[in-house]
């Protein structure tokens, strides 16, 4: 597999580390504990295309949203996370 | 006509250079041949043809093909530690003094007492091992199994550790091509031309593919001169990479091909400094298969006789290497293209004996050539072959109609007709189609970016192979943005194409569909009766297909004939699936350099070498290679050494590289903010120049990691993780900065390389400090207190940054100054030190004095304890949210009876504790039910003149005082300990405060 | 149809000709008691057992493809009960002990080999760790045995012990531990369940399932038709979520690829099983003398069924810096099989909380192992509603309750599980 | 009072042996370590970037890099690092982490990382064939030509590759590692390069 990192360009799948499904998002401080559960445990898992993490941890250390097939490993889009390249925000 | 000792060596023609004779020896024997021969075309000059026996009957076999798909002619090539098993003689490139063995034999080749096998051949079915062999139990490991492992099995691996090096490189490149026969060439001539760069990959050790056995003409040119003027063209274009002795053995994701080159297999030993192989990871925008047809055989009674032989394999070695696998033969064919052999045999001054047609009708030219030859021409099939000592001897015909005629010959040419090499286009699990018109599977699609030309994609004619080869390479050139002038296309005849599909010719004795795991026309049809009728189930219950050949002989035969037991159709049965590598590759080559000591990389730290020069003994922590302890002359052991260390530490001072830590510097405006939610506890309350420790969680609410964090600067932390999580927790805070809280305005650097860090600790650090900080700098309790952290000027100017924690439980501080230094501040701190008998310790004096501390690290952190089991609940902030603050509270993770960290001593303090002992109340059988934990660490505390240790254990700290077993059955040991504080020393801190 | 060397002996006078099929082809009837979807050796055992211990017969298995397609025909044949944790503990030594008589029990020949599963450490840290883990199994009634270097140089010598990066420092044996043959595993329980009436239905795929107005499933609609059930479990091992999903639930789940390899067959060289502690790699050999040998998932979600070369490296430098001599060993196959990976490392086997559906699944890369007894504990599931005791807490709810098994301790990470 | 001296020793200082080394004849690799530079990380802080950009483009004459490249100026070479980060690397102090602090005072947090990295210049015909079995980027002069850089990672260890200007028409690439995996990778380039013949040597000067 190879990403195009939107900061590095195309690179091997060695500079990546993946974490999962970028679908869950982190409830609110007061949003319970089954949100928190759901969040934490419970996946989609489809097989399909999805949004996941990876991270550039061997190249630039920006974390990747990456939109990716898991029934053929193709991917269709890899954008930054919010936070990478904040510095170009609106301050 | 013939050459001495290579009697059937033709004296004209072929790829082989007679000025250059190898010897090589084949069982003890030797031989000669020259340089262009395989083994296998040396044999076959020699005369040989009984070259190995078979998996499972031990039946002698010959040479099949003249390829990487040969299933018989295996041989362990080379001797002693470079000793290869199941080596293909088709694909083995002479050297001169080659050895290699016949294997799967005992005591010799023509002698194999295995091959009484033969004779329980009506029981040796397939799948009868799973009928059998059950009683009793005990049986299957004493008895029967090993009796199975020692005759199966093939070649016999050296035994001994590979001699040889191997490395691993990139390529980057537009267009790779698999195969340099016609539309391989023609390929790499069209993308080459365009300006794409091509890396064109051959297997063999020469370009040309079936042009260098059958020839033809392109361009007007015989093809010889063709590829030569092909080849001159290529090389001379700078972006084109020709790579011999290289095959494409797969396709991964992102247009990722892997390549095998056999660097320097075809010398004796590789040269100095050089690489027997190396794996080519080939980055390409597009991929030609270009990588050809294999030749099928028929199945029929006898068909493994030595002297059988592939029809395009016997024009191989006429053609190509001058050898002539018989004198008199005889060609049984179901097409067109198996007539070559006839023509190629004539050409040479063979004897044709007679050619079996299975087709109804034969052109006008061939019945020429036969009548010219003086050969007939019998309508039918091969039904026996008789073998005699030498091999094929007398061949059985039964002739469409009934009658049955015989024919004598010294070898059998067959052909099948071809099936294109599917693999590389279905490695994505990719079915390949079925075409009737050749009677054959082709690929249906392919892996993003690749497409098949030519023979692999069922393009059987010269012309035909040239023309989709071209324009393969030009669109694959033109799709990785090339668009050059192509010039004009080679242009040559196609040749006529009939075939009647036969697979299987009925008749009695062993019709072997795949002759190298022994699998016969009848296994199949057996495992048809029993239920195995999909194709998977028909390969694992037979084993067919599975062994090193991988099938590509008998895969399509197999299902042709299960097909015909079940009344479907071949592409009804389908397929099994295609699994690379396209060819067998070595272990070797797949790891590369990272062997023995380069297995993987080593982390330094800054004082490293001058540990070495101290005589340190050193441990791997991860990649970093740390001092353990530092054994002085007299010591009779490692505990000696660490009880030393500690002794000095707590009565003097001493020293210990703490730099393996991980180190990340936290700036930015929201800094404070930001540890705040990935710390369980909080520091934007953190005053400037003040460390805390922290911990932080999972968000499933179990512990991560801990370390101690300073503020520098209002908008500079310096955070510290364990040595063992650095690299995830960087991770983890870059996640929780970029993606869960973009919003704050946050910069994380690790500076893990930046600082050497020495923790100094004992009553008389300060002492010591003194004399390497500036006299400037206060260091007393009111100027330095505890967990105070700031930039210090050390004598000379150099700044350091000092902090005042204590991992010991002594006085103590940690000093950073810029990496490279780092060895000046070891033998600084050593001078220094000296008046007040400084020690440098290693991490076995750290951990027992943690241990002592009731410090928790690794084996009390691993990744199912929460703070409270830590003993550390008390620092959860309950005013701010947090990673895992949630999860934490869940019912079974907070309640009473869960295993938490105590102190443990043994009850006998001349009992040594061992960690991974357990705990079982006093009085009770141990049993599941009332295993109440285990002991996590232990040490031998100088301070208590006793082993101790720290224990997870059900409601351990409610429990101070109780008397429980250790029970280590693993040791053979039970003894009785104590729960105790599991601080041990100085339970009030007063010393690291003091 | 007796199996043994006599049936063989006769069936050979007659050229075989007589052999019946291993296991009846069965349509589907209209209803069954219970329905299993998947008929990979989990599903196939699941009804062997409730037919043979509980007396539950008109038992349908649904198989998609072919039987034995999945995990089953698709993994390293590993049998072992060496796990540290309540819960795992008892569980994977029931099924052990049904490893070591299945064959009588079933008449069919699995191959099962106890040649031993050794795991070496190479760290004292990893020495502790494997002390406890020994000693849980001791106290479990279960073999262990933890071996210094001095025993290992004794019993394999070719390990690399002395230009080492991480030399071996000692391992943990357990001599029970080994392989069997995982086809004929599938066939065996196959032949076996089909002889006490239950039908194996190849080709038939689940696509969804039948509810009535309380939303209790009455059966599963397939490509073959709607099948009624009284019951339905799910052993879909690689299908986990799709399945569920058809139910309206989502699970703790994951799915990722293992990649397994096996060498060209070579006459014996490695004894037992092996786990290399400072890298990615283990291996056995086969009675036929491939070295089967794999390592790491390769860590991201998958439904791909293959592998890619970063992993093979990677294993293969494992094999490498453990056993050097097997250097010019040529590696003959790679494959992947889709694992579901679960939460904790540990599987569920639980009613699910819709009436009537019962989940058997979160395997990971453990399943091949786990056969007989998950069939056991499944059938006991599904006959008395209620978990078998090796299988209590294996409950879909302990992630809501903080009740994980998690060996590695890794957390809601299943990659690195 | 201890007589200390406060000897500098860079991580390559007992692997590095100057002198041919590999297979003989002509060197097809020639590599370089370079000692005691100043490195510092400079790390545009939310809505920064322009602001950084500007303060480099004002203390260093050039702008910094905002995609993967290297720029050299006459005293400085500044190579982009990641998104809205970038090196400066120099000699003698003069763009040092305590020189830069105030230009980018409220811009950008500033990380000291002369001491956290080994710095190797490699050059040499066989240069590329060499870095090919290191390195999964694509060299080809067309694609890394001169100016460009990379943050990726060569046996699994994080670095900073550049392409200097070119010194007697060949190639030359700057390989910034960290300082605690040097020596290791250094004996795995020495393996890499064996085969080509290697000579090694070791400078005080930026290329």
């Amino acid at each position: 597999m190879r990403i195009i990192c939107p900061f590095c360009g195309e690179r091997e799948l060695g500079e990546f580390t993946y974490l999962g499904d970028a679908k869950p998002q982190r409830p609110a401080a007061d949003a319970g504990e089954d949100a928190v559960y759901d969040y934490v445990y419970l996946r989609d898992n489809i097989a399909g295309v999805i949004s996941e993490y990876w991270y550039h941890g061997g190249g630039c250390r920006a974390w990747l949203k990456v939109t990716r097939n898991t029934l053929t490993h193709e991917i269709s889009a890899v954008e930054p996370a919010a936070g990478a390249g904040a510095a170009k925000v609106g301050a | 006509m013939m050459r001495g000792d290579q009697a059937n060596r033709l004296n004209n023609g072929g790829l082989i250079d007679r000025t250059a004779p190898l010897s090589f020896r084949f069982d003890g024997k030797n031989f000669l041949g020259f340089k262009g021969d395989t083994l296998a075309s040396a044999l076959v000059a020699n005369g040989i043809k009984l070259v190995g026996r078979s998996f499972k009957y031990h039946r002698p076999r010959g040479i099949l093909t003249a390829g990487s798909e040969e299933p018989n002619a295996l041989v362990e090539l080379r001797s002693g530690a470079r000793r290869e098993p199941n080596t293909k003689a088709t694909t083995a490139e002479l050297y001169e003094g080659l050895e290699a063995a016949s294997q799967n034999r005992w005591p010799s080749l023509n002698f194999d007492v295995m091959s009484v096998n033969q004779l329980f051949a009506p029981i040796f079915v397939a799948g009868f091992y799973y009928k059998t062999f059950m009683w009793p139990a005990k049986f299957w490991e004493a008895i029967y199994e090993p009796a199975i492992r020692r005759a199966a099995g093939l070649g016999r691996a050296a035994g001994v550790s590979d001699p040889d090096h191997y490395d691993k490189a990139w390529a980057h490149c537009d267009v790779v091509i698999a195969g340099s026969g016609p539309a391989g060439l023609a390929a790499a001539l069209a993308a080459g031309r365009s300006g794409a760069r091509v890396i064109l990959c051959e297997e063999d050790f020469v370009l040309g593919g079936r042009l260098l056995a059958d020839g033809g003409t392109i361009d007007g040119l015989p093809a010889a001169e063709w590829i030569a003027g092909a080849v001159a063209e290529l090389t001379a274009m700078p972006d084109v990479r020709i790579m011999r002795r290289t095959t494409l053995f797969g396709v991964y994701d992102g247009g990722t091909y892997g390549a095998i080159e056999r660097v320097n297999d075809h010398l004796p030993v590789p040269p100095e400094h050089q690489v027997r192989q190396r794996l080519w990871r080939i980055v390409a925008k597009r991929c030609v298969v270009a990588a050809g047809a294999i030749e099928r055989p028929i199945v029929f009674a006898g068909n493994d006789t030595p002297g059988v032989m592939m029809a395009s394999a016997m024009r191989s070695y006429i053609n190509r290497y001058a050898a002539t696998p018989a004198r008199r033969i005889a060609l049984f064919t179901n097409n067109e293209d198996g007539w070559r052999t006839a023509e190629t045999a004539i050409a040479a001054g063979l004897q044709v004996a007679a050619v079996i047609d299975a087709r109804p009708d034969v052109s006008p030219a061939h019945r020429s050539l036969a009548s010219k030859g003086g050969f007939p021409v019998l309508h039918g099939s091969v039904s026996a072959v008789d073998r005699g000592k030498a091999g094929v001897r007398k061949i059985s015909v039964a002739l469409t109609g009934g009658a049955r005629a015989e024919v004598e010959a010294d070898g059998l040419a067959v052909s099948g007709g071809w099936n294109p090499a599917v693999g590389l286009t279905s490695y994505h699990r990719g079915r390949p189609k079925w075409r009737d018109d050749i009677a054959a599977f082709v690929p249906d699609g392919a892996p993003p970016g690749m497409v098949a030309a030519g023979a692999a994609n069922g393009a059987f004619g010269l012309g035909a192979c040239l023309r989709e080869g071209f324009e393969a390479g030009a669109a694959a050139a033109r799709d990785a943005g090339r668009g050059g002038n192509i010039g004009s296309m080679p242009v040559a005849d196609d040749e006529a194409f009939s075939l009647t599909p036969l697979w299987h010719v009925a008749g009695n004795g062993k019709a072997f569909v795949d002759q190298q795991h022994d699998v016969t026309a009848s296994d199949v049809e057996l495992a048809q009766r029993e239920g195995f009728q999909s194709v998977e189930h028909l390969k694992r219950y037979t084993t067919l297909g599975m062994a090193t050949d991988q099938g590509k002989t008998s895969n399509v035969a197999g299902l042709a004939i299960m097909a015909a037991v079940t009344g479907k159709s071949i592409p009804e049965t389908g397929t099994t699936i295609y699994r690379p590598p396209y060819v067998p590759v070595a272990i070797g080559a797949f790891a590369g350099h990272h062997r023995d000591e380069n297995f993987h990389a080593t982390r330094l730290t800054p004082s490293h070498h001058w540990a070495a020069e101290q005589g340190a003994v050193f441990v791997d922590t991860g990649l970093w290679k740390r001092a353990q302890w530092y054994p002085r002359a007299g010591e009779k052991d490692w505990l000696e050494s660490v009880t030393r260390e500690v002794k000095a530490v707590r009565s003097g001072v001493g020293f210990c590289d703490v730099s393996t830590l991980g180190k990340i510097d936290v700036h930015g405006p929201d800094a404070g903010a930001f540890l705040d939610r990935v710390y369980i506890n909080a520091f934007s309350s953190l005053a400037v120049g003040k460390a805390r420790y922290g911990l932080m969680l999972r968000e499933d609410g179990i512990v991560y990691d801990d370390g101690t964090t300073s503020r520098l600067a209002e908008d500079h932390y310096f955070l510290t993780t364990t040595t063992a999580k650095a690299g995830l927790v960087m991770q983890h805070l870059e996640f929780c900065r970029q993606v869960l809280f973009p919003e704050l305005d946050v910069q994380l650097t690790s500076v893990s390389d930046q600082w050497a860090q020495f923790s100094i600790a004992g009553p008389k650090t300060r002492d010591l400090l003194k004399e390497i900080v500036d006299p400037a700098e206060d260091l007393s309790n009111e100027g330095f207190p505890f967990m105070g952290a700031r930039e210090v000027k050390l004598r000379g100017g150099l700044k350091a940054r000092l902090f005042r924690i204590s991992f010991s439980g002594e006085m103590a501080f940690e000093i950073s100054v810029p990496a490279r230094y780092g060895e000046a501040m070891a033998r600084n701190l050593m001078l220094a030190g000296k008046p007040f008998g400084v020690t440098p310790y290693g991490t076995e004096a750290l951990g027992v004095m943690r241990i002592e501390k009731g410090h928790v690290a690794g084996p009390e952190l691993n990744g199912t304890t929460t703070a409270g089991d830590l003993g550390l609940g008390k620092m959860m902030s309950t005013k701010k949210d947090f990673i895992g603050r949630v999860m934490a509270g869940r019912e079974a993770l907070t309640v009473p009876n869960r295993q938490v960290v105590v102190g443990i001593k043994p009850t006998d303090k001349a009992r040594r504790l061992r960690s991974g002992a357990h705990i079982i109340p006093k009085g009770e059988t141990p049993g599941p039910e009332n295993d109440q934990g285990y002991v996590t660490s232990v040490c031998f505390s100088p301070v208590l003149d006793q082993w101790i240790g720290l224990g997870l254990v059900e409601r351990g700290r409610e429990r101070i005082g109780e008397i429980v077993r250790a029970h280590d059955p693993l040791r053979g040991e039970d003894y009785d300990v104590e729960f105790c504080n599991s601080v041990f020393y100085d339970p009030d801190g007063g010393r690291q405060r003091g | 149809m007796k199996y043994s060397i006599f049936s063989l002996a006769r069936a050979a006078l007659s050229g075989h000709k007589n052999w019946k099929p291993t296991w009846r082809d069965a349509a589907p009837k209209d209803r069954y008691d219970v329905v299993i979807i998947g008929g990979g050796g989990h599903g196939l055992a699941t009804a062997w057992f409730l037919a043979s211990e509980f007396g539950i017969r008109n038992v349908a298995v649904l198989e998609k493809g072919w039987i034995g397609s999945g995990n089953a025909g698709r993994n390293t044949t590993i049998i072992r009960s060496n796990y540290g944790l309540p819960g795992n503990t008892g569980f994977y030594e029931l099924s052990m002990k049904l490893w070591e008589t299945m064959e009588q029990d079933l008449n069919y020949n699995a191959m099962v080999s106890q040649r031993g599963v050794l795991n070496l450490y190479h760290s004292d840290a990893q020495r502790d760790a494997f002390a406890r883990r020994g000693n849980t199994m001791r106290i479990n009634g279960i073999d262990a045995e933890l071996l210094d270097q001095a025993a290992l140089r004794k019993m394999l010598p070719f390990l690399n012990f002395d230009n080492a990066r991480f030399p071996v420092q000692g391992g943990l044996l357990q001599r029970r531990g080994g392989t069997a043959r995982h086809d004929a595993v599938v066939w065996g329980y196959a032949h076996a369940a089909s002889a006490l009436g239950v039908d194996i239905i190849q080709n038939c795929e689940v696509t969804g399932f039948t509810r009535d107005a309380n939303g209790k499933v009455t059966g599963v609609e397939t490509s073959r038709g709607r099948i009624g059930a009284g019951k339905v479990g799910m052993a879909v091992a690689g299908s986990s979520s799709h399945v569920a999903a058809m139910a309206g639930l989502r699970l703790p789940i994951e799915s990722h690829v293992l990649q397994a390899f096996v060498s060209e067959a070579i006459k014996p060289l490695i004894p037992g099983v092996m786990t290399f502690g400072a890298g990615h790699f283990y291996v056995s050999q086969s009675d036929k003398g491939g070295l089967v040998f794999g390592g790491d998932i390769d860590g991201y979600n998958s439904y791909a069924q293959r592998g890619n070369l970063p992993v093979m490296e990677d294993v293969c430098e494992g094999g490498m810096a453990l056993i050097p001599m097997i250097g010019r060993v040529r590696l003959l196959r790679q494959w992947g099989g889709i694992m579901d990976m679960s939460m904790d490392g540990s599987p569920i086997i639980d009613k699910s909380p819709v009436d009537g559906l019962y989940i058997n699944a979160g395997w990971c890369y453990g399943g091949f192992k786990a056969t007989p007894g998950s069939g056991l504990v499944f059938a006991h599931l599904l006959a008395r509603d209620e978990s078998h005791k090796e299988a209590a807490r294996f409950r879909l709810d302990r992630f809501q309750r903080g009740a994980m098994i998690d060996e590695k301790g890794q957390g809601a990470q299943p990659n690195l599980h | 009072m201890a007589d200390f001296s406060w000897d500098i020793r860079s991580p390559l200082d007992r692997a590095l042996v100057a002198g041919p080394y590999g297979a003989q004849g002509e060197a097809g690799v020639s590599l370089t370590e370079i000692r005691n530079f100043d490195l510092v990380q400079v790390m545009a802080r939310r809505g920064k970037a322009g602001e950084t950009i500007a303060a480099a483009k004002a203390r260093l004459g050039a702008a910094a890099p905002e995609t993967p490249k290297a720029v050299s100026i006459a005293d400085a070479t500044v190579i982009w690092s990641g998104p809205d980060q970038f090196f400066v690397l120099s000699k003698g102090g003069k763009h040092s982490i305590d020189a830069l602090a105030s230009v980018f005072a409220g811009s950008a947090s500033l990380s000291d990382q002369s001491h956290a990295r080994a710095l190797i210049s490699i050059s040499g015909d066989k240069a590329r064939a060499m870095l090919a079995k290191l390195s999964s980027i694509d060299l080809h002069p067309d694609v890394f030509g001169v100016g460009a850089a990379a943050a990726t990672s060569m046996d699994h260890t994080s670095v900073t590759l550049w392409r200097g200007d070119d010194r007697n028409g060949q190639a030359v690439f700057n390989l910034l590692v960290f300082a605690t995996f040097a020596e290791s990778l250094w004996h795995t380039i020495l393996d890499s390069a064996a085969e080509h013949g290697v000579t090694i040597g070791h400078s005080e000067d930026l290329a």
